[in-house]
């Protein structure tokens, strides 16, 4: 994975199952704790980056696709770190799950709205990008 | 990842659920689980305790939502101790503190738990 | 970085500076959690992977490719670990060092080989692929 | 990454640098710094506290051997604090234990400390 238009770009690549959420944040955490983050800043981008592997996860689950990867992007600028979180989870098609299903998802959607300064969402490829943005120093 | 759970019983009838590291995607299934199995031994009391719980994310916060909802459809109750700030944290964001008892010890909870038993 | 080779395979890209050691050690200890491994047995990979990636970045620095990257690609089988950690560093030309800065970089190859239970080191495309194995339940 | 270094005196000339979080390739060269300027203050003496410290690598292990010749050039002594198990194995298993003196508490490095001053 050669990528030479981001010198400063870390890069995970993850099973997209459950049990490795956890290597996900580990990562996250290592790389936060480079920047000027108070503790509850880096805690937040755990858990944002925590919540959005997990989505990937769920619609895996759903879509069958249990096999495919989920891929981490960071990028530390100078005053904000950029998270890029990619799947193959297959579209979220909000319609073909039950109410119940639905909703902790929606609690999770509603975490990373609140632990980080910007969120996009952007189907991609077969699956979903989702771009986090923390500012530090704040 | 790092996760234990141990469920006691305080006095008869009272299981209190202790849970020790990350409650995740991964994990949160055995405690989805370990609560059913309470919810149908018979009990109407749970304490869930967060003491020792460095991480919890969405899904834990659904099946806690989920064993409160099963407990009050029985007229029970499920009661929460977490006195870490960090994790206390996630319950207020997402405004679940009004949903959830919470208490920062063993016994203020028992306390009011042995009221309701009354 | 599709890699459908591996699907249990967790592969990780950092800058080849001294500042993302930490970010590889964070991530092979969520991997290296995840196995049957005591609580030493976790600290000896994160150490010894910690060593690898040491010794790349210091090859770098003297090759002057501190630009590259290292990718860090871990394999979770039924009864080991296997981790990969590949440079861009350039030729690792012992005879190009003098002695007394040779010796830290023996030290920490010492220490990998007393860390995990098998090492070899490849010369490999500009780079160096060094390969360890761990064994659980030992 | 987490790492911390202060520098204290212990009575009149005895400098003690208190290290904490990972001492590794990133961290190290401030290690090697400090040591560097306490030996160029003319110190004949260093005790290095690593008993906060929880990552050691070979970088950190080259700076501390590079310290304690240069100390032992001038006729002096550096001696370490380490009661951390975890971290005293780095040390056992590359057999450093049997060059450095390691000892488990402050007062246990003064001591010996003292008895060299005298
Ligand atoms: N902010 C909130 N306030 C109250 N309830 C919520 C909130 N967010 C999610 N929920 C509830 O959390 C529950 C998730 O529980 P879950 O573990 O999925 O149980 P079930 O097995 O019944 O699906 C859903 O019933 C949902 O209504
Ligand atoms: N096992 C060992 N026993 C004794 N000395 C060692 C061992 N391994 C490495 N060294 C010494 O560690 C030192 C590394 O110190 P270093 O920080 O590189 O100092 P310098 O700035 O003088 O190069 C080298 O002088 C080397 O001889």
């Amino acid at each position: 994975m050669p990528n030479n238009e981001c010198p400063a770009c870390v890069e995970l690549r993850i099973p997209c199952k459950p049990e490795y959420v956890g290597v996900a944040r580990l990562a996250i955490l290592g790389v936060a704790s480079r920047m000027k983050f108070s503790y509850d800043e880096v805690e937040d981008v755990r858990l944002a980056v925590g919540e959005a592997c997990t989505t990937s996860v769920e619609w895996a689950e759903r879509n069958g696709k249990s096999g495919s990867s989920i891929i981490l992007r960071s990028e530390i600028a100078s005053d904000k770190l950029i998270v890029d979180i990619i799947d193959e989870s297959g579209p979220r098609n909000e319609g073909a799950v039950s109410e119940t299903e639905q909703e902790p998802e929606n609690l999770g959607a509603l975490l990373i709205t609140l632990l980080v300064d910007e969120v996009s969402v952007v189907p991609k490829n077969g699956g979903t990008s989702v771009r986090m943005v923390k500012y530090a120093g704040q | 990842m790092n996760f234990k759970m141990d469920v006691r019983t305080f006095e008869k009838d009272l299981p209190i659920i202790d849970l020790e590291g990350e409650v995740d995607v991964y994990t949160a299934p055995q405690l989805k689980q370990q609560i059913i199995n309470i919810l149908e031994s018979g009990a109407k009391e749970l304490v869930v305790d967060l003491t020792k719980v460095d991480y919890l994310d969405s899904t834990a916060l659904g099946v806690l939502i989920g064993g409160l909802k099963r407990m009050r459809e029985v007229d029970g109750n499920m009661v929460l101790i977490c006195p870490s700030p960090r994790i206390r944290r996630v319950f207020e964001i997402t405004g679940l503190d009004k949903i959830f008892d919470i208490y920062n010890t063993e016994d203020d909870a028992r306390e009011v738990m042995g009221k309701e038993i009354e």
